[in-house]
């Protein structure tokens, strides 16, 4: 049954296919010339051309400005009015009384949405990808009715963020569905997004059933790549579901997983607009996040100042480069320690 | 309905419920209450009156107070259950309320004014689908053209999206060349800038290049997402090199092996990239808001941000307009999935 | 420890039957070998037993245990994969130690048993590596090292020789022929390997298209296949066949008439429906004569000298191709014309069902 | 030509402008107006990016319109009578154009004034009277205390989340932030009066604590539905809340607009709103004149301001009879209050509009209360950061 | 029309030195064989042919051309690889046309081609499946026809044959030297099975840890190892080896004293330091005799019986194992005694530096 509607999807998807395949066709003699010329080597720089020229243009070039940006004073939007300020901006970011205090510093709110975003990642991040791969192992299994249960977990992905933000704030508020729901069972209301700690904690469930689903379908694509025949020699050699987890799958999984660890930190970090609607920041500022602040200076308030929140991304950037490579790093050497087949 | 649940609970081992089984279950019978609850509750919502929306405590169902048409009165009344002092429960209609006394008329009885202390009488509710919020947002806006251009810009981006990442990915993880891993730290290092921190500078590119207020200003700058590199790169490294090499023997052009071999055989991340770049173009927001300002050229997503004034905020039509604009994406989702599918990159080598 | 019983075992891929109704008793002990042509079911079968896949009909039984739903992990077998199925994320070492460590084996006890098998199998200077990095031989030893550490009580093993050398092929072969008389163990067994299977086995099974057709001891298939098919596939290089038309000889004796020339007699009575046999005779049993002193004359079409051998290719003047091996290194060329002399105390007959008639 | 006007909605006036502009062009079949329906957000952030690289439509309507008023168009040379322009809508020219000049950029579409709600219902309830019109901000919360005492409320009262809603109290307590220069002058008594207030009104829980501790930054937050639900007997927020209020309030409850509550030195409320302008980069100059002028006619505001509940900034209009079209009784209480308190602004209130420093002023405002709110600073910190924020944005625009 | 020529060719991963300066010339229309105990280089040998893989010192050139630098798809060569690696997601038929259609063949060329290979390999009834959906055996079969539908001048294959079945593989065998006769397309062959190699080759060359021992004619190779190993590893049962003690007999004769027991004499003069000699000799030439009436008395040890003929393991006196193989099934039992009779003419003997020595 499954067997047919696959076939059905892989010959629409055949079908949908045929004429692109038929001008990919045609591409192939001119290529072969080029190839001819370059090397098969050298037609790794045909092949990564397109990619790199619209990169470079519309991510790389603007990136390069955004920290010519962060040089620069003023309201002014365009790089031209703006004055050349030097690194005051990184400098007003910087002074604080004392390090370990927030209240000290200048751009005491900075310092703040830093702090909170650095355990907001911690948690944030450890429970996406746990949760994550727990779903993606789950509809890994032979289950019926498979595609319905994937759309369960990917369905959160489809709703924008200001709308999964306002649908938890009225589960959330004060009346919200869930207070309902504490009262019918008995309990007593608790002000969810008021104490700051379950407001926190809140972000961060949001945040995860939100984004689960995206990749839980990453894993999930790894773990159907990982060839059969290795878990029936796994069970073969008598192995427990979960040592065949621990020994068979993560190993296996590790290139997917980098990948959803590198994404899930990398959007932790840039975290914005379910959390603004959902909690705004607070309560006070204990759901501050870099990017609202990067978001109040730089365009909410009506006198923006795009220096200081340039600075402050390229500074929350740098950061976060520096962990990728750090994650990277790690994966190169076990990539190198031997192609795996 | 046992076979029902034999179709359903389908098991590990033979016999018995293994643990893991159970946790199967535990887990998507959770998952369907936490992640699907909500949404349905959406779903819902969408039927639900503006007032109805900011009601405390939330109802799940749209509820609306049941009128009458009571002999007399031109009006539609209210209807209200009132508790009498007895404690039993009569239906009554209000015709006007002054201060904390509403003064009721049984619609059966139209006769006698019936005085009732407000805190004795609730409002009877009724189930009603506010359809208005869907009917009026088609009449008010051009719907048909919104949907035209989102179509447009989902369909050209994912495809343009697929193409150049995978060809990016095919050269970073299956060569060997200078500056590779400079490449691949480059995507992955700009991965980390959000979109707002490039927004102005991005914009003078647009519109240096002309692109504003055109579709392709909105399409270009995300279809060269790092995110689909990465992921296609890594992917990609799970497939054996040894299938490059029978095709290399078979005199594949390059182009010929990243087409013919390595496309089909990523074709499950392929999947999980077009469901992605079909979600994220279908849904982008803020950059087509900043490209687009003229209505010709709006996708759903600008149309619906209409909505969205400074003081007021029209949820009922924004709700509304969400859950018509997630059918397309829904429907893209389950037939893309069925391609994310056992691998089989494996199953050609001994 | 293990008796392995099958019972109107069948399995289909979809419509595709692959094994239809396998009745099947493997003793406690036995090393019983599953011979077949490519493509007849050995792997599907022996994935059976080990369950990693299920029958769509009949049941099998593990010492008298219905396991037929078991999951693999509790059979308690070994296997040996044809694709060898190597972790490729693990080294030598830990593709072997990974079965042990899963029994919660004590660490020593693990080494100890790695290295014996490491030096068996001549792996140990490959201990540290990953699959990835081994020519075919050493991956395929590693899939029978990590078969053999666990000491189970039955084994599976699909293949597991045909990428090694002829000198680590009889080696390995001796090994396991050992460790089967040491273990006591239950052997399954599959190979394409005419000496492997006659050397090793308790039992041949042999397969075709999903059935069995005959089950013995490797010299009673030999001897005595029980149809063409059998006789066909055991022994190497293959029998000849040749249609004879069978009729009462002298007293307690037939005689056999090959189409067209010359026929001869054998001891014992043939009946056969309206006389058409099949004579069935082994290259070994055929030697070359000078012409006029043979059964048959013949004409050479091609000679492979294996050294210790010689295979002579021929073509009989009826056009059948008969193929006679000769000791030593026989100095005979393609074009040449011989005789061909029947060792007829070895002849097999068919009847026009190719079953194998009796000669009493 | 084409005359493209950018355009949000809080509500109907969308669809109102719309059914004028058609009406208009069906007189003047040479002008094809189009209106660009948008999220609030685009007028917020894309225009101003627009602008300033000299594009954008021809006509938007705005509300940062002091910050953006280098870009206005002068309409004096396109439209038909430029004194009628200076007679109606003059007052509100200074918020539109750069200090010192004298243009006509265009017109308020709407003025809004902040005030209060009151739920009548409740109060009835209670039987606690509603206050005079001279009743006092401390008067006023209370007399909602005592309702929530004794109706078990949640809160007394709530205020929008924003530093434009708590400025008119700050002001009727006598502060002043316009200093020497036209400079933001460090705040004063009379805002740290008010703050220190709200701060205890939300200790002692009187005030609705989630509307502005649950939000951090300028996050704006209102209040309404709270009231709406008949949550607090008591809501502070401004004229635009009325139609929004008389749809989902429906019958569940009486209500009405109270004005704004008396401080120490007055008992104003804040004006502010939104006005159509015309923006420079236009090459369709005189036919913009042309649809201004119209959208600009008496009949045409009037029409305008009674389908959409909004108060008008015409004067005429205003001098004459305004037939709200509702059949809500509610509505039309409290649109006539609306109407009454306008003429109560102090002047310091009705110098904010055409301030261009205001914004920095609101935003340091509402981050650092609802800090001390959530117990994250102490009053005096607040201030002292109240100052330091505005002074930092200060500098850096100056630069 | 493909002359390969490689010379001072050597190959390392890392440290580990895998081929060692390997100087080879293979002619054109040549079938060359290689073969080697496991590991010792060949499937790397041929990967560095095909271009696959770049040695790390040497060269290699194809008709006289330098093509060390040349990519794998410019070479112009076929080759089924050890792994098979079938494409996955084509179905066979794909698979098999996929090079075709990359040389923009006809279409009804292109399904001539495989409808002919399919013949040839017995795979037309899967020509639609997938190679996940093939026995180990069908995928080898079609490793095989995607390198000969391309009919190409020069084919690599690396143990092409090792999962069929005897028949199968007797038949593919043919069809290869067939496909070589017409086409006279050079062929270099991998393989362990040593009949394969005795029969299909022109040459074989002998590989061990990454050196040449010896290339040669099949016979030449059977008759004349050039060393210990070749003649070890060359011929199934491996040769016997002895430590005999040689000293000058009669005229133009030697005389070879086995350690112990009673020695003989051969024709011919042999040189040795200190008369210590390695005496090779193969089972078919060791014949079992009645006790007293052999060369050397043994106790058997293992008897195997193929059917055709008989493998008896033997133990002498000294304490050697010596294996002797006779035809047909030959009555003995392990635990016999009996006496080994040797066949001086086949004998060889070898220097104490492993080295063949002549007998002059
Ligand atoms: N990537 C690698 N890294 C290190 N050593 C390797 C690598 N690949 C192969 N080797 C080693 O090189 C040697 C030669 O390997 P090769 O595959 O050529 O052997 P082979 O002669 O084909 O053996 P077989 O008959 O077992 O297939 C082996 O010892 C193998 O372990
Ligand atoms: N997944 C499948 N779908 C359809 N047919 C299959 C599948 N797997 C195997 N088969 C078919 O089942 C038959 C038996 O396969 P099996 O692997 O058991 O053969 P085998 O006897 O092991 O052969 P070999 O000696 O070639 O390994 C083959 O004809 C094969 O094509
Ligand atoms: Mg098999
Ligand atoms: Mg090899």
């Amino acid at each position: 049954m499954a067997d047919v509607r696959n076939g059905i999807a892989t010959r629409a998807g055949a079908m949908i296919l045929a004429p692109v395949g038929w001008l990919a066709n045609l591409f192939d003699a001119p290529l072969r010339m080029l190839q001819r010329r370059t090397g098969s080597n050298g037609m790794a720089v045909f092949f990564l051309a397109p990619n790199m020229l619209v990169f470079g243009i519309f991510v790389l070039f603007p990136l390069v400005i955004n920290i010519l940006y962060s040089m620069t004073g003023g309201g002014a939007l365009f790089l031209g009015d703006r004055t050349f300020v030097g690194a005051d901006q990184y400098g007003r970011l910087f002074s604080c009384g004392s390090y370990l205090d927030p209240k000290s510093c200048t751009e005491d709110l900075f310092w703040i949405a830093v702090w909170n975003t650095l355990v907001f990642v911690v948690l944030q991040v450890a429970m996406m990808v746990a949760v994550a791969l727990v779903t993606a192992l789950v509809l890994n299994r032979e289950l019926r009715a498979r595609s319905f249960w994937r759309a369960v977990f990917f369905f959160p992905v489809l709703l924008s963020p200001v709308v999964v933000g306002l649908i938890w704030r009225w589960i959330l508020q004060r009346q919200g569905l869930l207070n309902l729901m504490v009262f019918e069972a008995g309990g007593t209301p608790v002000n969810w997004l008021v104490e700051r700690s379950w407001a926190f904690t809140a972000t961060i469930m949001v945040s995860v059933w939100a984004h689960v689903g995206f990749y839980s379908l990453i894993l999930l694509a790894g773990l159907q790549a990982i060839p059969k025949d290795l878990y029936e020699a796994a069970e073969m050699d008598g192995t427990r579901p979960l040592r065949v987890f621990w020994r068979i799958t993560l190993p296996l999984l590790a290139p997917n997983l980098l990948v959803v660890l590198v994404l899930t930190l990398i959007r932790a970090v840039q975290i914005f607009d379910e959390v603004y609607v959902l909690t705004g920041g607070g309560p006070g500022t204990s759901t501050l996040f870099l990017t609202q602040y990067i978001y109040e200076v730089g365009f909410a308030s009506m006198l923006r100042n795009p220096g200081l929140a340039s600075a402050a991304s390229i500074l929350m950037g740098a950061v976060l480069v520096v962990l990728t490579l750090i994650q990277l790093g790690i994966a190169r050497r076990n990539e190198q320690r031997g192609k795996m087949r | 309905m046992s076979r029902v649940a034999e179709f359903l609970f389908r098991r590990r081992g033979g016999a018995s419920w293994h643990w893991t089984d159970v946790f199967t279950w535990f887990w998507l019978i959770g998952g369907l209450i936490v992640m699907f609850g909500p949404a349905l509750w959406l779903v819902n919502s969408s039927f639900k009156t503006p007032a109805a929306l900011a009601e405390f405590p939330p109802t799940v169902l749209p509820y609306v107070t049941a009128e009458a048409i009571v002999e007399g009165y031109e009006e539609p009344l209210q209807l209200f259950e009132v508790r009498n002092d007895d404690g039993s429960v009569r239906v009554l209609a209000e015709v006007r309320r002054l201060g904390t006394i509403a003064q009721m008329v049984d619609p059966a009885n139209p006769g006698a004014i019936i005085r009732v202390n407000i805190r004795n009488r609730t409002p009877k509710r009724s189930i009603a689908f506010a359809l208005d919020n869907y009917v009026q947002p088609f009449l008010a806006f051009d719907f048909f053209l919104y949907l035209r251009n989102s179509v447009f810009v989902t369909v050209v981006a994912t495809l343009i999206t697929l193409l150049t990442n995978s060809m990016a990915a095919f050269a970073l993880s299956k060569y060997n060349f200078r500056g590779r891993s400079a490449v691949m730290m480059l995507i992955v290092a700009t991965l980390m800038v959000p979109l707002s921190v490039i927004l102005v500078p991005l914009y003078s590119v647009i519109s240096a290049m002309g692109l504003f207020n055109s579709l392709w200003g909105v399409i270009l700058p995300t279809v060269a997402t790092p995110t689909g590199v990465f992921m296609l790169r890594q992917y990609m490294l799970t497939i054996p090199d040894e299938l490059i090499e029978a095709a290399r023997m078979d005199k594949a052009s390059e182009w010929q092996i990243y087409w013919r071999i390595i496309l089909p055989l990523t074709a499950p991340a392929l999947a999980v990239l077009a469901i992605f770049s079909v979600v994220w173009r279908w849904n982008d927001f803020l950059w087509p808001l900043i490209v687009l300002s003229r209505k010709e050229v709006y996708t759903l997503q600008v149309g619906l941000n209409t909505y969205a004034g400074q003081l007021n905020v029209q949820w009922h039509y924004i709700l509304a307009m969400t859950v018509v604009t997630m059918i397309p994406v829904v429907l893209v989702f389950i037939f893309l999935q069925r391609f994310i599918t056992t691998g089989i990159a494996g199953s050609g080598l001994k | 420890m293990s008796q392995i019983t099958l019972t109107g075992v069948s399995r289909a891929f979809g419509k595709v039957g692959v094994l239809h109704d396998i009745n099947l008793d493997i003793l406690d002990g036995e090393l019983i070998v599953f011979v077949g042509p490519s493509g007849c079911g050995k792997s599907t079968l022996l994935r059976l037993i080990a369950g990693l896949d299920r029958p769509t009909g009949g049941s099998i039984a593990i010492d008298g245990k219905d396991v037929t739903t078991v999951p693999a992990a509790d059979r308690g077998l070994a296997m040996v994969f044809q694709s060898y199925a190597l972790y490729p994320h693990m080294s030598v070492r830990q593709n072997l130690a990974f079965g042990l460590e899963n029994a919660r084996m004590a660490r020593a006890e693990i080494d100890a048993r790695i290295a014996e098998a490491a030096r068996m199998l001549e792996i140990a200077p490959y201990l540290d590596r990953r699959p990835g990095q081994l020519s075919g031989g050493q991956r395929q030893r590693v899939a029978i090292g990590r078969a053999i550490v666990r000491n189970p009580t039955a084994f599976l093993l699909d293949e597991p020789l045909s990428n090694l050398d002829a000198e680590l092929r009889i080696s390995t072969r001796a090994e396991l022929a050992a460790l089967h008389e040491r273990l006591s163990a239950t052997m399954v067994y599959v190979t394409h390997d005419q000496i492997e299977a006659m050397t090793l086995a308790d039992r041949i099974v042999v397969l075709r298209a999903g059935r069995i057709e005959q089950i013995g001891t490797p010299l009673d298939l030999y001897n005595h296949p029980a149809n063409l098919f059998v006789a066909g596939f055991i022994g190497a290089p293959r029998m000849n066949f040749l249609p004879v038309k069978v009729a009462p000889g002298g007293t307690g004796r037939s005689s056999l008439t090959l189409d067209g020339s010359a026929g001869f007699e054998i001891d014992g009575n043939v009946s056969a429906a309206n006389g058409d046999v099949t004579l069935g005779l082994r290259p070994h049993h055929i030697s070359l004569a000078d012409a006029g002193k043979g059964d048959i004359a013949a004409r050479v079409a091609l000679v492979e000298a294996l050294g210790s051998e010689t295979i002579v290719h021929t073509r009989t003047s009826g056009g059948q191709t008969m193929l006679a091996v000769v000791a030593g290194q026989y100095p005979v060329a393609s074009g040449d014309t011989v005789d061909l002399k029947f060792d007829t105390s070895h002849l097999h007959l068919f009847d026009d069902t190719g079953q194998r008639i009796a000669v009493r | 030509g084409d005359v493209r006007v950018m355009w949000y909605s809080d509500g109907v006036e969308g669809e109102v402008i719309q059914d004028l502009l058609n009406r208009f062009m069906k007189d003047n079949p040479g002008i094809n107006v189009i209106l660009d329906n948008v999220a609030y957000k685009v007028v917020q952030e894309q225009l101003p990016v627009e602008l300033e690289a000299g594009r954008g439509p021809d006509i938007a309507r705005v509300t940062n319109i002091k910050e953006l008023a280098d870009h206005w168009l002068d309409l004096t040379p396109v439209i038909a009578d430029p004194a009628y322009w200076q007679t109606n809508f003059g007052d509100q020219f200074d918020w539109m154009r750069p200090d010192g000049s004298k243009i006509i950029p265009g017109f308020m579409t709407q003025i809004t004034l902040t005030g209060s709600f009151v739920n009548k219902t409740l109060f009835e309830q209670a039987g606690v009277p509603i206050p005079a019109d001279t009743a006092t901000w401390d008067e006023w919360i209370d007399a909602a205390g005592k309702v929530q005492q004794s109706q078990q409320l949640n809160a007394a009262f709530a205020i929008d989340r924003s530093g434009h809603r708590i400025s008119a109290a700050n002001i009727s307590y006598g502060a002043n932030y316009i200093g020497g220069d036209r400079l933001p002058a460090p705040i004063d008594a009379g805002t740290k009066a008010f703050a220190e207030k709200l701060v205890n009104w939300v200790a002692d829980g009187r005030m609705n604590k989630e509307i502005w501790v649950s939000a951090s930054g300028t996050t704006y937050r209102a209040g309404a539905d709270d009231f709406i639900n008949g949550q607090i007997a008591y809501y502070y927020s401004g004229s635009w809340q009325v139609a929004n209020l008389a749809s989902k309030i429906g019958k569940n409850f009486d209500w009405v607009a109270t004005g704004s509550p008396c401080g120490t030195a007055a008992c104003t409320g804040m004006p502010g709103g939104a006005a159509l302008v015309a923006i420079k980069y236009t090459k369709t100059a005189s036919e913009v004149g042309k649809v201004m002028d119209f959208l600009g006619r008496e009949d045409i505001v009037r029409e305008f301001t009674e389908r959409t509940l909004f108060l008008p900034a015409h004067k005429g209009v205003l001098a004459g009879k305004i037939d709200y079209k509702t059949d809500d009784e509610n509505v039309k209480a409290s649109l006539e209050a609306f109407l009454k308190a306008s003429g109560k602004i102090a002047p310091n209130a009705a110098a904010l509009p055409a301030w261009k420093w205001g914004t920095p002023v609101y935003g340091a405002l509402v981050t650092r209360i609802s800090q001390v709110m959530a117990g994250e600073l102490k009053l005096d910190e607040a201030f002292a950061r109240i100052d330091e924020d505005i002074k930092a944005q200060v500098a850096e625009a100056s630069k």
